[in-house]
């Protein structure tokens, strides 16, 4: 299976790029991705995150399914 | 009617507050963000704004349900615009119309506090010597555990 | 800078909105009220606003005053509009930019609030079959004994 | 000693003019000119009056002084 990963602002800086893919085995929840994805972009952990799974606020234990868009970070600034 | 919209072009307010008026209403109450020329002292150039577009919009459509149901209000309009901002240009408008002020004036202020903490909008300061992307103090959900 | 205006002209929010802005603020509360086509179920074709114009300014001037003594707010704008006005047209603005929007908000709801209760400003509303000059319901300053 | 007195909307239609100029022997005060007013236009009873003198809202104890400027007006409704 297939899920996207969006980043804005400081974190699509961090990791260079407002988009990745990453191929979960299966059974992961979005807790279990986004832990994959810290461990290749460790300078995310110098941010405060928020994520989101299919463009709402999520916690770490979602299920994660084939074709999610997840969405990773900083607390909102806008105003 | 109600709107939420996202937008690269300039805000015009009088625009905005006129669309939210319904006939039997008497009062609109408008706040007007715009772009400091100072913040904490250090002076910004121009700023940035980006969005995760379709989850900005979601979020301001739910404001504005739970908007109606705390507060009496007939109409609310909000406009936030991206992209570059040059000093003094309009961030954000959001438009209350009610039957009564009080309830717009209430509306009104707490859905800027709530759009500060909920939409995910993103601003980048830009200095003459550096930029930063601004990170919110206040979200309204809290952070997820980020240590692997 | 503040202002306060007595006009015939129409009125137009934003670039009310705009001269209340200082570089350092961030928001500006603005309320802008207008003409109602239905008051208390009966439709007003027009209104017309008369004022005792010197005294009202004066009155305007010294809310701002009381405003800024009681809320830390930047900059005010009032702006009322007198003559003939259609449904639907601005009757008055007013717009506060403060540091912080809290105080925008607390100072416009005031101001709107004090105006309708000491700025000697009278609206006829002209229905189809006559007209009547309103009045105030809740006066600042307490009626004099007007038994000769 | 001359005062002005002035009405707007609701008195100066029970008045039939906006403006009048009345002739005090000296020593009234404000509530004195006003009762007087009263007297030549008893159809200002059926409001509820505020008054001004030199555009303050006054009381009806203020002394009147030759070419103060007087007004007798409905309660406020702008906004």
């Amino acid at each position: 299976m297939s899920v996207r990963i969006l980043f804005f602002g400081a974190t699509a800086d961090v990791v260079g790029a407002q988009e990745i893919q990453l191929s979960p085995t299966g059974g992961e929840t979005s807790g279990d991705v986004f832990d994959a994805v810290l461990r290749d972009h460790p300078g995310l952990r110098n941010h405060k995150l928020l994520f989101s799974v299919n463009q709402e606020f999520a916690s770490r234990s979602e299920p994660v399914r084939d074709g999610d868009e997840l969405a990773i970070f900083t607390a909102v600034s806008g105003g | 009617m109600d709107f939420y919209e996202l937008t690269t072009d300039p805000i015009d307010i009088t625009s905005v507050a006129r669309r939210v008026v319904p006939p039997e209403c008497g009062a609109t109450v408008t706040l007007d963000g715009y772009v400091r020329k100072f913040t904490k002292g250090r002076e910004t150039l121009h700023l940035v704004y980006e969005a995760y577009e379709p989850m900005a919009l979601k979020e301001m459509q739910k404001l504005i349900e739970q908007a109606r149901s705390l507060f009496e209000i007939a109409n609310v309009g909000i406009v936030h615009r991206l992209g570059k901002l040059e000093i003094g240009e309009t961030s954000v408008v959001i438009s209350v119309a009610a039957p009564h002020r009080k309830a717009a004036f209430e509306a009104c202020e707490w859905l800027i506090r709530e759009l500060k903490r909920t939409v995910p909008v993103w601003k980048k300061e830009v200095y003459s010597d550096g930029e930063v992307w601004v990170e919110g103090d206040d979200p309204k959900y809290s952070l997820p555990n980020s240590t692997a």
